[in-house]
């Protein structure tokens, strides 16, 4: 394929979430609202009109008191790679607002492009896709924190999570300033794995083997959303409890214990 | 006073009747222009749409619309490509209804959008990958040829013919008209499919997902073949309709019969082809991702498999049957009970390819999220159907719609 | 010639294909879709050059380091400051939504004179100058009328330089009512004041423990410095560290703990003593510290010579793992094998106190709790619980007093109780209610009319207050009710040094810088007393003779503030003397309080009869912010719906506690206790024992904006105080409650 | 008379009713033939000239800088050409109009006697305010354009896109479009959109031209070009 010709081996950006460390504490949201000028309502308790990139499912084992146990699990996009970078969103959009960049693995979401039709949502099995249905509306003067780095959206448009591409811009910016190549795996950083303080979420390229990800993927208890449909997500968790693993993907009765194919 | 337009050898209502009707329907029309407008400017927050439902109603009326006005391509098709010569005494009101449907589904799809001035880029900056592309280019091309075979029918108005120029135009695009029907059958093929394949090709929505042929899911053969067997059943239901409004009769029943015979046969093998689709799907296709059929019928408090049955047997084998039969056909109140029943089914049909495939949680820990439309929603849903009544009504008043309505109605 | 009809047509048709020939279509398409792409209502954030400043984070008392980004002069981002002792880079999700409060709504941007009716919310706004020169006039006129001792104030903190200079106004203004918002720290002080006789707080080595029992401490949801908490937690699971965590709800802290064992809320210092009794019965104790270190263990002699039951022959009394199970709920066995696996562990470490530490507390249980360490010698070694002297400040000069002021420091106080009082605020408004008459009220950074339970009554007391002045950077439910508000600067705009919160087992002190500079026209609080005090001249203006804040803050800390300028925080060289020298008690040895440990008193009873066949717990949730800073936007939208959806708040309760009563998911039900009602909305939870149900602290505020205003219930309407026979603190952990279809 | 004759008589008047009204249509026809033609040249005309030559002239409006200033000038001035004022920061990120901190570097005090000097001097310099500037290349908030990419890996000179400013003597008009807010240098100053130089257009397409060229390798995958997020935020 075309884009394999590249100079430098192609990136593949991805995050690997503990969800035994994760304590659900909401860091990794805010962090990730407050550095992509996510907007905000008076109210936000109606979730499935609330905009928020990194999301934090809270799920139990079904079992009753005393035995019940909970799991939280921080979902941003899975920036599916699909077959081929053929990702359940980018191929459906009509209008190219949305794509897979295979020098990094990331898949975009370009708000000016973008004329509302929310095919991509509704293709997207995570509900990773948020649209834009008010004006965003800051209250006077707290248009100010609005960082430069990230263009604010317009009402009538979807957006998402980008793995905060726009530090990668900035990290390369650098890079080219100094006449380096090459970008130092803590020079790009999400803002949520920055954030989160049980340093649950690690960030990096998995193609890239001096890169912490490209080994907690390969753990043994590691684990994607929804494997089966064939999304090949970038995106792993890692739990040593078989409930929660379970609860990655669908399953019939008589396939589990899965068995390790 | 109007007497001037109407066309010779037929009777019509008096003036004021006529205006009364039409300001009733304009006033419905009025409704859903206001709530057009509030989309628009306030954006779409007037909907109950919401991140879980980024397809409902309106896109549910889209696919629904199209599939009823698919009569026009279906019956343009038999009339001249397979040359079943009676159906000319139809194909004018089967043409009309089918420029309202998509003239009203390219209306809805303008409001569904979050950012209409840009909705040219759908054109302008088109992904050949994705199904919506493909619908919205042979949707557009198709309403043209519509427009182009519904023009010559404007052109018979008694005052219009009188310019020779326009005579003329109309004869000219008569004998012509094969070639548009042609164009027709071929674009609707396409983009009837292409909707059928915006919710197969959904590999992350189980519900929706099939398997296919080369790019093709089984869904977009599936709508195609649909809209051909439903089409038909809609435009000979209004037609009912029509003459019941009228109180008269308007087409002969053999015109009727042949064409809900066809429909009848289509219907038959589609539901078969449908049955084993949906036999496929629960036994194959879903349970190799994982789930087991109940998984989307079960859990909610409205989906059950009751909608399956309403969709297949009820919509699908119970008309099929009445119309394939000779007796079914025969007995009017029968088959018209068929063309409702298809109708309903169709429709379900494409509730179900939009709405329970939004409502249905993929992630094992993601919940049912059920929808029910805002009255901006409802308005500009209704607003086509206001819009087509009045359109009806015009067409009808002033247009030899239908041929054989003088010799069926003489004026003594 | 003739023009008709067609001619007109013909210039149309012409028009229009003129048009299709010109660039206008295309361009006004073009413009009109890019028009879209920019609208003038969306704001476009200026580009600039960015940088990062270090500074201490006040959200909490936690004290986290924090970096805030800069493009130009505008702040865009707050992150946390790598290589900081506290939390090392990471940072909770208030932290991270500080800017919110900086630029947010709800800030009071000028001094404000209240206007309308109290708490109507008409202010004028008023010069600097005036706002001073009226409160100083006001306190002039309560001392010419010898009525200085009617004068109280309260703070927000009860350490820092800021706290010791609005004391030191309220001495030598002649009053000695100061009080501070109560927290845990108050009970531990005393803890350490009656068994190892010095004034010191509690430090937790959590991260060299090996076996954590944590009493319903909510050691992940805000607890001590969060951060750090949440850190440990990693370090837990990575070293496996065993926490137990005995709590009657499944909290954050369950959740990560190894076991969670729900026992009957308010027995756990039963448990912490049944504990005891299985351990000395055992002999798993630390045989050396109790022989030589330890008095009242044995029973012994008291001065008035009769012989006192030691702590032994009390817990081998009223305390075996079976009396305690009627108690407690747990079975007996549950509770031996606690007691071994504690016993035997090699760093075991018990913590005491509910949720995050906001609430005082009983002081027997603490001590009941912190006989248990000592039992294991879990106390000033490795993995155990540090006794961290408490900073005096020693450069502060002795407080200059005229007449009026002795006067004034002799008469008697609001709250008078044989300890330190100044955490006892409830008492303080019950005794204002009471008839003890307080005639101006000074509030820093506090917010007692949310904060405190019972507020309806905190409100009546305000009610008889005269003259209440706030010093709140925000338009907070005690600032709106009060006649003066005069804004402080807000943490990201002005010089503070931060001591950090209890639990941390190192003696550190931030400092918090002004990153940018002041918003609006306001004034750092340190600089307004100073200015009221030189108003006031004489022996006030002589008590502050710096010029001003800044300079006073350089003085306290002279020699610590070149390191706090250089790295922000500054590490004390915490000595542990052996346990030969490390206790001033009277017998100079850890003391058992036998007295404090009777079983009358280590039952705390909450208020409420049988007719209420529930108790309601409130509990912390890290998603709210539960103290003097309200919940900021990004916060809010993190909160779960089924904690807060609509205005309504949700109960936790067990389904089957819900399904006797007949309620299901998200029915409206009427919560009332004996201190009030509400209406609020069911959320069923496996994880919370039958019978209880949980409110979560932070929501129902009345004040500040529409971002925070009318949300949920606040808690503390329905919850009163139980002073606490000893201490006076407010041990309330919950109440009596029923539930009523709505 | 009999009912046959007023028959034969009234159809007689219908017959003379036709072939008039024919007679008359068609004499009209051959009077207007030519007028029809013309007017629909005359409607073509209008259009035309307004689509082309009044057009571009309303769609923007004029503003002046609000100080002259010289390129050419202080290019002599400077030691590292443009670079001594568009500098780059050490972050790697670009500074672009420099602010009025840099001015004052050489500007405390009025260096020459070019009123626009003084101006500059009096009303912003002394008064501490910030020029407020019209950038003519300002791309939109959406864009992420990176100069170091640009200037030091890939040794593009300035003049490639920002064509000969840092020669002009003189500030030119900004032209500000009324719908967009775009300045015309984006979309170019021929309404056409017909460029003959590189600088002429600072459009997606003008950029993607230049990346299709000389890029080797595209990240799209829907397009086969370069990757949105290389230029978009």
């Amino acid at each position: 394929m075309k884009q394999e010709q590249g100079h430098s081996k192609a990136k593949k950006f991805g995050m690997v979430i503990d969800l035994d460390l994760c304590t659900g504490c909401g860091s990794c949201m805010v962090a990730c609202m407050a550095e992509n000028n996510v907007p905000f309502k008076e109210d936000e308790t109606d979730k499935l009109k609330s905009i928020t990139w990194m999301r934090i499912f809270k799920f139990s084992n079904g079992k009753t008191y005393p035995e019940t146990d909970v799991c939280y699990l921080p979902r941003p996009c899975q920036h599916c790679e699909g077959h081929g970078g053929h990702s359940p969103c980018v191929s459906v959009c009509p209008a190219t607002a949305t794509d897979y960049d295979a020098h990094t693995g990331i898949v975009s979401q370009i708000y000016t492009r973008c004329f509302g039709c929310r095919y991509c949502m509704g293709s997207c099995p995570y509900k990773a896709r948020y649209f834009n249905w008010f004006d965003p509306v800051w209250p006077d003067g707290m248009e100010q924190y609005l960082s430069p780095d990230v263009s604010p959206r317009m009402r009538g448009v979807v957006e998402k999570c980008s793995f905060c591409y726009h530090r990668y811009q900035i990290a390369k910016d650098k890079a080219h300033y100094e006449g380096q190549t090459e970008i130092e795996e803590d020079a790009y950083q999400t803002a949520c794995a920055q954030a989160c303080p049980v340093k649950a979420i690690t960030f990096g390229d998995l193609n890239n083997h001096s890169h912490a990800v490209s080994k907690l993927k390969n753990q043994p208890n590691a684990f994607r959303l929804l494997e089966r449909l064939g999304t090949n997500t970038k995106v792993y968790y890692v739990s040593g409890r078989e409930w929660v693993r379970r609860a990655g993907d669908n399953y019939l009765k008589a396939e589990w214990p899965k068995k390790t194919s | 006073m109007d007497s001037a337009l109407i066309p010779n050898g037929v009777r019509r209502c008096s003036i004021n009747k006529f205006m009364i009707a039409l300001a009733i329907a304009g006033a419905v029309l009025l409704w859903g222009v206001y709530a057009m407008f509030l989309c628009w400017f306030k954006g779409l927050n007037q909907t109950n749409m919401n991140d879980y439902y980024g397809f409902a109603l309106w896109i549910w009326a889209d696919l629904a619309i199209i599939a009823l006005g698919g009569g026009a391509f279906f019956t343009g098709f038999l009339r001249y490509i397979m040359g079943k010569d009676e159906l000319k005494n139809i194909i004018n009101y089967a043409v009309l209804i089918g420029f309202i449907c998509y003239s009203s589904a390219l209306l809805i799809l303008a409001i569904d959008i979050g950012q209409p001035l840009r909705g040219w880029f759908i054109f302008w900056h088109a992904n050949v990958h994705s199904m919506l592309t493909e619908v919205a280019f042979c949707l557009t091309c198709y309403f043209m040829v519509l427009t182009i075979e519904y023009i010559p029918l404007i052109l018979e108005n008694k005052q219009i013919d009188k310019v020779p120029f326009f005579h003329h135009l109309s004869h000219n695009m008569h004998s012509v008209m094969a070639v548009f029907a042609a164009t027709g059958a071929f674009l609707s093929f396409f983009h009837q499919g292409s909707l059928g394949g915006v919710a197969g090709v959904l590999f992350g929505r189980p519900f929706a997902f099939r398997e296919g042929l080369f790019i093709w899911p089984w869904t977009f053969f599936l709508f195609t073949w649909s809209a051909a067997a439903y089409g038909p059943c809609f435009t000979l239901m209004v037609t009912k309709i029509t003459e019941m409004v009228t109180k008269k009769k308007l087409v002969k029943d053999n015109v009727v019969e042949l064409l809900a015979k066809i429909s009848g046969w289509m219907m038959a093998t589609y539901i078969i082809a449908k049955i084993i689709d949906t036999y496929y799907w629960a036994n194959v296709t879903a349970p190799s991702l994982g789930f087991n059929i109940m998984h989307f019928y079960s859990n909610n408090s409205f989906y059950g498999l009751w909608i399956l049955f309403l969709e297949i047997i009820l919509g699908g084998v119970v008309p099929a049957a009445i119309l394939i039969t000779e007796k079914g056909r025969k007995n009017s109140l029968a088959r018209n009970t068929a063309f409702v029943l298809a109708v309903i089914g169709v429709c379900v049909n494409r509730w179900v390819m939009v709405l329970q495939v939004m409502a249905v949680p993929v992630m094992s820990f993601d919940t049912w999220a059920l929808y029910y439309p805002s009255w901006q929603e409802v308005a500009t849903t209704i607003l086509p159907v206001a819009y087509g009544i009045i359109l009806i009504m015009i067409s009808y008043r002033y247009l030899p719609i239908f041929p054989q309505e003088p010799e069926l109605n003489p004026v003594d | 010639m003739k023009i008709d009809r067609r001619s007109f047509l013909a210039l149309g048709v012409g028009v229009v294909a003129g048009n299709a020939l010109s660039p206008v279509p295309a361009i006004l398409t073009d413009d009109i879709a890019i028009w879209t792409q920019n609208w003038p209502w969306v704001p476009v954030p200026e580009i600039g050059g960015s940088a990062y400043a270090d500074t201490t984070c006040q959200l909490c008392p936690g004290g986290c380091g924090i970096s805030v980004r800069k493009v130009e002069e505008r702040g865009v981002k707050i992150e946390g400051k790598k290589d900081h002792p506290v939390n090392n880079g990471g940072i909770c999700a208030l932290g991270l939504s500080g800017l919110q409060l900086l630029y947010g709504p709800t800030r009071v941007k000028t001094p404000l004179k209240r206007a309308g009716k109290r708490g109507e919310g008409k202010w004028i706004k008023i010069s600097w100058d005036q706002a001073i020169s009226e409160v100083a006039g006001k306190l002039n006129d309560l001392r010419s009328q010898e009525k200085a001792h009617t004068v109280a104030g309260i703070s927000g903190s009860s350490s820092g330089t800021m706290t010791e200079i609005f004391r030191r106004f309220l001495t030598a203004y002649g009053s000695a009512n100061f009080f501070h918002t109560p927290s845990i720290q108050d009970t531990y002080r005393l803890v350490f004041e009656f068994m190892h006789g010095k004034k010191a707080d509690p430090g937790f080595d959590i991260e060299n423990a090996d076996f954590i029992l944590s009493f319903g401490s909510s050691l992940l949801e805000g607890w001590g410095p969060p951060v750090r908490m949440l850190k440990a937690s990693k370090k837990w699971k990575d070293t496996a560290t065993k926490i137990i965590q005995i709590e009657p709800r499944l909290s954050r802290t369950a959740l990560k703990a190894e076991r969670w064992i729900p026992v009957t809320p308010g027995t756990e210092a039963v448990l912490a003593l049944s504990l005891c009794h299985v351990i000395i019965k055992e002999g798993l104790y630390n045989k050396d510290f109790l022989a030589n270190s330890t008095f009242g263990f044995e029973d012994y002699k008291a001065k008035n010579g009769e012989i006192k039951k030691g702590f032994k022959q009390l817990v081998m009394d009223d305390y075996s793992p079976e009396a305690a199970s009627k108690i407690t709920g747990l079975d007996p066995a549950a509770i031996i094998l606690l007691a071994r696996e504690f016993a035997k562990a090699s760093a075991p470490l018990a913590i005491f106190g509910k949720g995050q530490g906001i609430l005082p507390g009983s002081l027997s249980e603490a001590m009941a709790i912190h006989a248990l360490n000592a039992l294991c010698g879990s106390i000033n070694r490795k993995g155990g619980i540090f006794a961290l002297d408490v900073l005096e400040n020693k450069e502060l000069s002795e407080v200059a007093l005229d007449g009026i002021a002795e006067a004034g420091l002799k008469q008697h106080k609001l709250v008078e109780t044989p300890h330190n009082s100044s955490g006892c605020l409830n008492q303080a408004f019950s005794a204002i209610l009471k008839g003890n008459s307080v005639n101006a009220l000074l509030v820093l950074e506090a917010n007692p009319l949310y904060t405190l339970s019972d507020s309806k009554s905190v409100k009546d007391a305000f009610d008889r207050i005269p003259f209440i002045a706030s010093f709140s950077s925000f338009m907070d439910e005690t600032a709106q009710y009060a006649d003066m508000i005069l804004p402080n600067h807000i943490y990201l705009e002005r010089i503070e040094d931060v001591p950090l919160s209890m639990g941390f087992p190192k003696t550190v002190i931030g400092l918090s810088k002004p990153v940018f500079k002041p918003q609006y026209s306001t004034k750092h609080a340190g600089d307004t007393i100073l200015l009221i005090s030189k108003e006031l001249g004489g022996s006030i203006a002589d008590s502050f003779p710096w010029k001003n804040y800044e300079a006073c803050l350089q003085h306290v800390l002279s020699d610590k503030m070149d390191v706090l300028k250089k790295k922000g925080f500054w590490t004390a060289t915490d000595s542990f003397p052996d346990f030969k020298n490390a206790f001033r008690t009277a017998s100079a040895k850890f003391e058992f309080q036998t007295d404090s440990l009777s079983s009358d008193l280590v039952n705390v009873k909450i208020e409420g009869d049988e007719t209420y066949p529930l108790v309601l717990i409130p509990y912390e949730t890290i998603r709210l912010s539960t103290g003097y800073i309200a919940n900021p936007p990004f916060l809010t939208k993190a909160v779960e719906d089924t904690i807060l959806k609509g205005k309504d708040s949700f109960i936790e309760i067990n389904p089957k506690t819900a399904q006797a009563s007949g309620f299901s998911e998200a029915d409206m039900v009427l919560l009332q206790t004996p201190k009030g009602q509400a209406r609020v909305r069911v959320h069923l939870e496996e994880g919370i024992m039958p019978g209880i149900i949980a409110l979560p602290r932070g929501l129902g505020h009345t004040a500040y904006d529409n971002y925070i205003a009318d949300k949920g219930i606040n808690v503390n309407q329905l919850i009163g105080p139980v002073n606490d026979p000893v201490s006076g603190l407010d041990t309330a952990w919950g109440i009596r409650a029923k539930l009523s279809k709505a | 008379m009999s009912k046959s004759d007023d028959k034969a008589q009234t159809v007689s008047e219908k017959a003379v009713e036709v072939s008039s009204s024919t007679r008359q249509s068609s004499s009209s026809d051959e009077g207007s033939g030519g007028i029809v033609v013309l007017f629909f040249f005359i409607g073509l005309a209008i259009s035309l000239i307004f689509g082309w030559m009044i057009f571009p002239k309303l769609l923007y409006s004029q503003k002046k800088q609000p100080i002259n200033f010289s390129h050419s000038l202080h290019n002599k001035l400077v030691s590292n050409g443009c670079e001594s004022c568009h500098f780059f920061r050490d972050d790697g990120s670009y500074s672009g109009v420099p602010k009025l901190a840099q001015c004052v570097g050489c500007h405390e005090e009025v260096q020459g006697d070019s009123p626009d000097e003084i101006e500059f001097v009096e009303k912003y310099v002394q008064k501490g305010i910030e020029v407020p500037w019209l950038v003519y290349a300002r791309q939109p908030d959406c864009v992420f354009f990176s100069h170091a990419a640009h200037v030091k890996t890939a040794k593009l000179d300035c003049k490639t896109c920002h064509g000969y400013i840092g020669e002009s003597e003189s500030l030119k008009t900004y032209y500000q479009n009324r719908i967009t807010g775009y300045s015309r240098d984006i979309w170019g100053e021929n309404i056409a959109g017909i460029k003959k130089n590189t600088w002429d257009r600072m459009k997606m397409d003008d950029c993607a031209e230049c990346h299709q060229k000389l890029k080797t390798s595209f990240g799209s995958v829907q397009t086969q070009k370069e990757g949105c997020f290389v230029c978009h935020k």
